[in-house]
């Protein structure tokens, strides 16, 4: 049986980890089988986690967020037989499938529907903390904005520098209220559980607000533009598909391959015009196409479109 | 910096005061009767989620208010049974409360909602609206005055006029009343109370009693009037920074209110400037989000003196000669 | 153990009864009983012929008991008026019961010469203002009978007189009074009957006039106890403590000693008498390194510093300085190390007590139970915490720890203060037997009698400053009394009524 | 209340709450639909069955270890350090520092280094917030609660802006050269022929903690400076009678304590995680004042009570492999462990003392 590990956010964050529960769950639904699966608590709890489903013959072993890179780095070698699927992280072993998302490409998309929605010509943006992975988030978001209408001013705000930064939504509501008096009438929020206060305040205050990870726009039907959809609940199902045997190596998602898009569906086709539609599809393909270049922040650690 | 901006701010300051001032007072009539009570964070933890809970099964928001003040009070009472029944050690008694909060309400929560520990949205009657006050449009003309009273004081929900409201009944329920005469005596010497037939662990008990329902209205207040959801661990320390504004305010309800609203606007200052550029410097985000501590520290050593916590506080009362 | 056993005691209605006995004896607890802050495992209570069963204190005071404990029970931060009420309010709201008890210690004040600023805070008064505070609160519930429990072990003479005056009043009026102390002539002078307890029991009831005070002491430590001080003249040698120009000002900025200047030479008890909160307090802390001050103190002729790093206690006790503080329990000792560790305190760098990096706890305990031993603490088991001696037994540890130690100078405050005769008698012994091996001592004492009988010479303070100096031989009490009001001559009228104003108005001046 | 013999208090009534507290735990496990026997029997075997077990149990029980002093050194001069959390962040800081900067040519030299400067970056961090509680009289439970914060905020820039690999997407530092790995205590006890599970992050740094027991030991009770600390936590005014400096004692008892704290990150930080990541004391300073509460803040309590903590750890990580208990549960239990045997031991003992004094005096 596969198993798989939830970061220390927990399968239920709204967001990444979710989505991964969600792809091993829509794969149990659909094969009639079982996962095994353990939610973090702690740093060192990730090598254990690896080596005791290793040793207990869990295969493939899937582990949701870059966190694990070192503790895998140490344990793949010890269990060649075995094969681990990583999440946003790039390790280098010969049974190991690194899945790694352009979320600079799908956030240069929503960023580019922000802007083109957006009356003010000013667009928010709301992270978790300060870390790399929401940098690269925040400057293809402040890209596409600048694309769209490059007088969009972008507004970028990080709710705090502890572990409750990720599960604050009180603090989430109160920046995007900054956000909108500064003029933003777009949020883009990539704060986990912050996230949920950054919607709802949106949808109070009566601004339109952007989704991340998962599609979040069921949340608030009408009032969220759209959801920057990280397809990690694919990467997970399709790990489990493949099963043991599963293809290792590099694995890029981005828009060529759904791995990043944002989503459409029956509660915000209503804020986007057909015409918008078409644009931002076409937009997306010149990016696939490579005639549009998204900035990768963990390419060269610049943001040209914004500052931190 | 532009007028309105400052009104913003103020506003903003307001609301992340509130549950911070609830709280605050809450500690304020715990420790004035002489109990330590660092659990107010786990409190207003397991307020906030069965407030949002019943909220949501019952759509009312004020039947979700009572059981989100009922729960705190039950671990009001669980603080009462260890630190003034049983004369436990107040501290220990409350760590084991932020504990038990921070457990229950996800065990619960998952039972209740699979939602991961969080409830569902609440909407319309389920959570507070805001307020208008009366005249506030039309006195939003007045310069300078009217944006204040129309941008800053109006449009909040109820929960922030009672915390208001809880500044000045604080004061009078301490000191204009029998009961608070007592409740400030027991803090300060419990055998001085005992002695003239009054019941110090009754007085105890009440205290806590209060503490409870202030703690409650404080997690009510996130879950269902700021927020709109239960999300784990949603408080963020917020019980702890109100720990630090009881000692700041020195035990006073006045100075509560000012000490709240100091840690209130510096957040929202913060907020409001991610990010500061000094033409020479760029003070780094994290800068900015350390800078709301950074000042209490400041504040904290050059302009408020020593603070005299209640003399009695954190010992159990064992009758001696 | 068994605090009181089998206890049966009979007050007569509009008498003073006393009520003595060593520390321990089982007086408080017996009172406390009385008050319905303890429960007794059997027996019963009879109030006026009617058996009363008394719970809780509410309960007491329902059955018209006042108590005045030997450790105030006032709020420290609260005026003297909320301190009346408490408990005893009218309405849920202060603000009537307030004014009503203003009213009402208004007529108790001139009723019974009561005197009380009802908006005074209890911490800035006076202990004797602080007393009369709660013979007020037992007064305003009503009281019938009144306990009160070493009511003068902090009072000045002039306080006491007062105090017994108020006391004969209020027997006058009807009311009953029981009254602890370990002060024979106080028994004498106020009593109609007087109780004997030892061990927990009740050894002895007569009347006042037909007992003395030697009986009653033989009665109370069953032994012949010597009542008087016996020492021979002194015979002051080099000058050892010489103080030029003292000026203390505490930490609120008010001037607490305003520029004195004495000597005590070696193998001279210099007494200093004063009603409490006149400087001596701050005077004796400055020279054991707990205060600055400015000026010049010098010790064997070598000055010392009055600010800065060696001005602490530590450096005091350098020069030879020790010091026997005038609150035990708060200074001088650490309630809860045990008796050992506290025989070391103020002195744990001394070498001896060091062995490498580590402190020599073999050394220490060997050397506290010498001490121990020698100034016969009771129980004399060092690993007792200094909380659970009695109060004279804690007084004794700490006297054994500063004058085994042979200092030059002695200072010692109130160092009789709440102790009964028994130990009062080998605590004055002790001192003297330092004084004759040719040391200087300073003592600060409020018990003009203590001072009287120790001292050599006796300087009086007063509002910060020397108001003389008089030999004991050639002055009395009631010189000296005058003095510590700040009074050369005999006023005209009552004495107590103008010291009283004299004290108030400079109360006024330095709050 | 009867006074019960010492061994009864030491013994029975910690384990009585403890008993009450999993009856209780087990409860919950029985509503919330598992079963309560094996969810026990997967917890203590978990934490305690097998050296893999003790490999983890041990590994967190270092930690409070740490904390846990750190918290009763400052408690026994009256002072409650709550800003162990960010002291042993901090003390993270110095030891990544030394292990990445410096060519050590062996581990034992630079876990000397390391903890020396993680000693000495906690004892700095406490060092503000002491200065100004000795001289300005600045609450210092404010101040620690609010140097957490801050320091949460400077771990983050230095991680972030600082002490990252570039194109790394961790905020974290490099991992320490080799040279300045620790051995795992399976390494060590492999050496000397005892069998031990490898690959469990107990490591040496365990052998420090027990030393920092022994040093605290002897530091509060037979060290001068321990007996002026003592004194001044037990009454100020007769420090002061006793010639012993207030402003003084605060701070040296105030760095010391950060000191312990900030060693913490040679176990988790050099020993475990072989790099500073974010976040990495995970609460344990938090615990610590649990666990030096319910040591009594003497050194043997306190190795029980982090050895009880750190097998709850162990046992809830069991839980959460080979069950679908929420892990949620393992915070309750921690929770009803502190509530029982540290706030209402007096209940626990009060019925102990029904149970065993009753009959005793039935027959005298
Ligand atoms: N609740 C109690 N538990 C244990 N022992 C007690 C208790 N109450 C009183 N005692 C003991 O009873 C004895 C009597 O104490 P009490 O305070 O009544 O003495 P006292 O006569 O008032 O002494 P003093 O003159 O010092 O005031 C003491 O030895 C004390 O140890
Ligand atoms: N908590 C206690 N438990 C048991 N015995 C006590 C306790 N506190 C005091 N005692 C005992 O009670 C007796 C009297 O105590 P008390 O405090 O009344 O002493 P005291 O001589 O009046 O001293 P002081 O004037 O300083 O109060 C002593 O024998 C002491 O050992
Ligand atoms: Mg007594
Ligand atoms: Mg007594």
């Amino acid at each position: 049986d596969p198993a798989i590990i939830f970061d220390l956010g927990g399968k239920f964050d709204k967001s990444f980890n979710e989505a991964a529960y969600n792809g091993a769950t829509r794969w149990a639904e659909e094969t009639g089988n079982s996962f095994a699966e353990v939610e973090l608590q702690s740093d060192a709890q990730r090598e254990q986690a690896l080596r005791r489903f290793a040793e207990a013959g869990s295969n493939p072993i899937v582990m949701a967020g870059f966190a694990f890179g070192n503790a895998l780095g140490e344990v793949a070698g010890d269990y060649p037989d075995t094969s681990f699927v990583i999440i946003d992280m790039v390790v280098d072993a010969p049974n190991v499938r690194s899945v790694v998302f352009n979320e600079h490409e799908g956030s240069y998309l929503v960023g580019y529907m922000a802007a083109q929605t957006s009356k003010t010509n000013t667009v928010g943006f709301i992270g978790g903390m300060d870390i790399p992975l929401i940098r690269k988030f925040a400057c293809g978001y402040a890209q596409g904005a600048k694309a769209a209408n490059p007088d969009t001013t972008v507004i970028s705000n990080m709710t705090g520098t502890t572990g409750a930064a990720w599960n604050d939504p009180v603090k989430g509501g109160e920046l995007t209220r900054a956000q909108i008096s500064q003029g933003a009438d777009v949020v883009y929020a990539a704060a986990g559980g912050t996230g949920i206060g950054v919607l709802q305040t949106a949808a109070d205050e009566g601004i339109l607000s952007i989704g991340v990870d998962s599609n979040q726009n069921y949340l608030h039907p009408g009032k969220v533009l759209t959801s920057m959809q990280k397809r990690v609940d694919n990467a997970v199902y399709n790990a489990m598909m493949d099963g043991p045997g599963l293809e290792t190596g590099l694995l890029v998602m981005g828009l060529g391959n759904d791995g990043v898009g944002y989503t459409l569906d029956e509660h915000n086709e209503a804020l986007i015009s057909d015409e918008m539609k078409a644009t931002v599809d076409a937009v997306a393909e010149k990016i696939v196409a490579g005639e549009i270049e998204v900035h990768d922040y963990m390419s060269d650690e610049t943001c040209p479109s914004l500052t931190f | 910096m532009e007028y309105l901006t400052v009104l913003q701010i103020l506003d903003s300051g307001l609301r992340l005061a509130t549950p911070l001032l609830f709280a605050c007072l809450a500690g304020l009539f715990s420790e004035r009767a002489g109990i330590f009570d660092i659990g107010l964070e786990g409190k207003m933890l397991i307020s906030a989620f069965f407030s949002a809970a019943t909220a949501f099964s019952t759509g009312s928001v004020w039947l979700g208010l009572l059981a989100g003040i009922a729960s705190s009070l039950v671990l009001s009472g669980i603080h009462g049974l260890a630190s003034i029944t049983f004369r436990g050690n107040q501290l220990i008694s409350g760590v084991a409360i932020n504990f038990l909060a921070s457990g229950l309400t996800v065990l619960i929560g998952l039972s209740w909602f699979k939602l991961g520990g969080q409830t569902p949205a609440l909407q319309g009657n389920a959570r507070f609206q805001s307020i208008d006050l009366p005249l506030a449009d039309s006195l939003s003309g007045v310069p300078i005055l009217g944006p204040l009273y129309s941008e800053v004081l109006s449009g909040h929900t109820f929960l922030v006029y009672i915390a208001l409201l809880c500044v000045p009944l604080t004061w009078y329920i301490l000191f204009r009343t029998r009961f608070g005469l007592r409740l400030r005596a027991v803090g300060e010497n419990p055998a001085a109370v005992d002695t003239a037939g009054v019941s110090v662990v009754g007085l105890r008990y009440a205290a806590v009693a209060i503490c409870g329902v202030l703690c409650g209205l404080a997690g009510a207040y996130l879950a269902t009037g700021l927020g709109a959801s239960f999300v784990k661990e949603m408080t963020a320390g917020r019980g702890f920074i109100a720990l630090a504004a009881l000692i700041f305010a020195k035990w006073r309800p006045w100075y509560a209110l000012y000490a709240t609203m100091l840690f209130g606007l510096l957040e929202a200052i913060s907020n409001r400037y991610p990010s500061l550029d000094l033409g020479i410097v760029t003070l780094p985000s994290q800068f900015m989000q350390a800078l709301p501590y950074i000042l209490t520290v400041v504040i904290l050593a050059g302009f408020v003196g020593k603070a005299t916590p209640p003399r009695a506080g954190g010992e159990p009362y064992v009758k001696e000669r | 153990m068994q605090a009181n056993k089998d206890i049966s005691i009979r007050v007569m209605p509009g008498t003073i009864h006393g009520i003595i006995g060593e520390n321990g004896a089982g007086k408080s607890t017996l009172m406390s009983i009385l008050y319905g802050f303890y429960k007794a495992d059997k027996g019963e209570i009879y109030i006026a012929g009617t058996k009363t069963s008394i719970p809780d204190s509410q309960a007491a005071i329902a059955a018209g008991i006042g108590m005045v404990f030997q450790h105030f029970k006032l709020v420290q931060n609260f005026t003297v008026l909320e301190n009346v009420i408490l408990g005893a309010e009218d309405g849920a709201l202060l603000g009537p019961s307030l004014t009503k008890a203003r009213k009402e210690l208004t007529a108790l004040a001139a009723e019974y010469e009561l005197n009380v600023d009802p908006d005074a805070v209890i911490q800035d008064i006076g202990v004797g203002m602080q007393q009369r505070v709660e013979i007020l609160k037992a007064l305003y519930r009503q009281a019938d009978i009144l306990i009160l429990d070493e009511p003068t072990g902090v009072l000045t003479p002039a306080e006491a007189d007062q105090l017994f005056r108020i006391l004969h009043r209020l027997k006058d009026e009807g009311k009953t009074i029981i009254l602890i102390t370990h002060k024979l002539r106080e028994i004498m002078e106020a009593t109609d009957t007087v109780s004997v307890m030892r061990r927990g029991e009740m050894t002895a009831t007569v009347k006042t006039s037909e007992t003395s005070p030697e009986h009653l002491a033989e009665l109370m430590v069953g032994r012949k106890v010597l009542l008087r001080v016996d020492k021979k003249p002194a015979q002051p040698g080099e000058k050892v403590l010489e103080v030029e120009n003292l000026k203390v000002v505490d930490s609120k900025g008010v001037v607490r000693v305003k520029g004195i200047s004495f000597e005590v030479r070696a193998g001279e008890i210099l007494g200093i008498a004063g009603v409490a909160g006149n400087g001596q307090s701050e005077l004796l802390e400055v020279l054991g390194g707990m205060r600055t001050g400015t000026g010049t103190i010098r010790v064997n002729g070598q000055e010392i510093d009055l600010s800065g790093k060696h001005s602490d206690a530590r450096s005091r006790r350098e020069r030879g300085i020790a010091h026997v503080p005038e609150d035990r329990q708060r200074e001088g000792l650490i309630m809860d190390f045990k008796a050992w560790e506290n025989i070391a305190f103020g002195y744990h760098d001394d070498v001896k007590y060091q062995s490498g990096l580590l402190m020599n706890n073999t050394a220490i305990r060997k050397d506290a139970e010498g001490k121990i031993e020698r100034f016969d603490v009771r129980p004399a088991n060092c690993d007792l915490e200094a909380k659970s001696f009695s109060g004279g037994n804690q007084q004794k540890i700490v006297l054994a720890r500063e004058i085994e130690r042979d200092p030059d100078l002695l200072l010692v405050g109130q160092p009789t203060r709440g102790v009964d005769i028994g130990a009062i008698e080998f605590i004055h012994q002790q001192i003297v037997a330092l004084r004759d091996k040719g040391k200087a001592i300073l003592l600060v004492s409020v018990e003009l009698e203590e001072i009287l009988s120790l001292s050599d010479r006796v300087a009086v303070i007063f509002d910060g400053q020397l108001m003389g100096e008089r030999l004991p031989a050639e002055t009395d009490e009631k010189e000296l009394g005058l003095m510590m009001a700040g009074m050369t001559s005999e006023p005209d009228g009552p004495v107590h009524k103008a010291v009283e104003a004299q004290l108030a108005h400079v109360h006024g001046k330095a709050p | 209340m009867e006074q019960l013999p010492k061994w009864a208090d030491l013994v029975v009534v910690p384990l009585v709450g403890l008993i009450m507290a999993f009856v209780l735990s087990m409860l919950m496990v029985l509503v919330t639909g598992h079963d309560p026997i094996q969810a026990l029997k997967l917890m203590v075997s978990g934490a305690l069955g097998s050296t893999y077990g003790w490999g983890y149990t041990l590994y967190y029980a270092t930690n409070f270890i740490f904390t846990g002093l750190a918290v009763a050194v400052a408690f026994h001069a009256s002072l409650f350090n709550i800003g162990g959390e960010g002291q042993a962040a901090i003390g993270g800081l110095g030891v990544a520092l030394v292990c990445l900067f410096i060519p050590w040519p062996h581990w034992t030299i630079a876990l000397l280094a390391a903890s020396a400067s993680a000693a000495v970056f906690g004892a700095l961090w406490a060092l503000i917030p002491a200065y100004l509680q000795a001289k300005r009289g600045s609450h210092i439970v404010i101040t620690t609660i609010m140097f957490n914060f801050i320091a949460a905020s400077l771990l983050n820039y230095v991680l972030v802006n600082q002490l990252r690999p570039r194109g790394s997407m961790d905020p974290a530092t490099a991992k320490f050269p080799e040279a300045t790995h620790l051995p795992s205590l399976g390494d060590m006890l492999g050496a000397v022929g005892i069998p031990f599970a490898k690959g469990t992050p107990a490591n040496v740094s365990l052998f420090v903690a027990l030393a920092a027991c022994v040093f605290v030991y002897y530091l509060i009770w037979r060290t001068r400076l321990g007996y002026q600390l003592r004194a001044f936590g037990k009454s100020q005014p007769a420090a002061v009678y006793a010639g012993i400096n207030p402003v003084k004692i605060t701070i040296i008892t105030m760095m010391i304590s950060g000191a312990l704290a900030g060693l913490m990150a040679i176990n988790n930080v050099m020993g475990e995680a072989e790099r500073l990541i974010l976040g990495s004391v995970e609460g344990a300073g938090f615990i610590g004042i649990a666990v030096a509460l319910m040591g009594r803040s003497h050194p043997i309590g306190i190795l029980f009570a982090a050895l009880l903590f750190g097998a709850l750890y162990q046992g809830g990580a069991e839980l959460g492999l080979w069950t679908s208990i929420p892990r949620e549960l393992v915070i309750v239990i921690q929770a009803l462990v502190i509530l029982f045997t540290g706030a209402l031991d007096n209940m626990v003992r009060l019925m102990v003392a029904k149970v065993l004094i009753r009959p005793k005096r039935a027959e005298a």
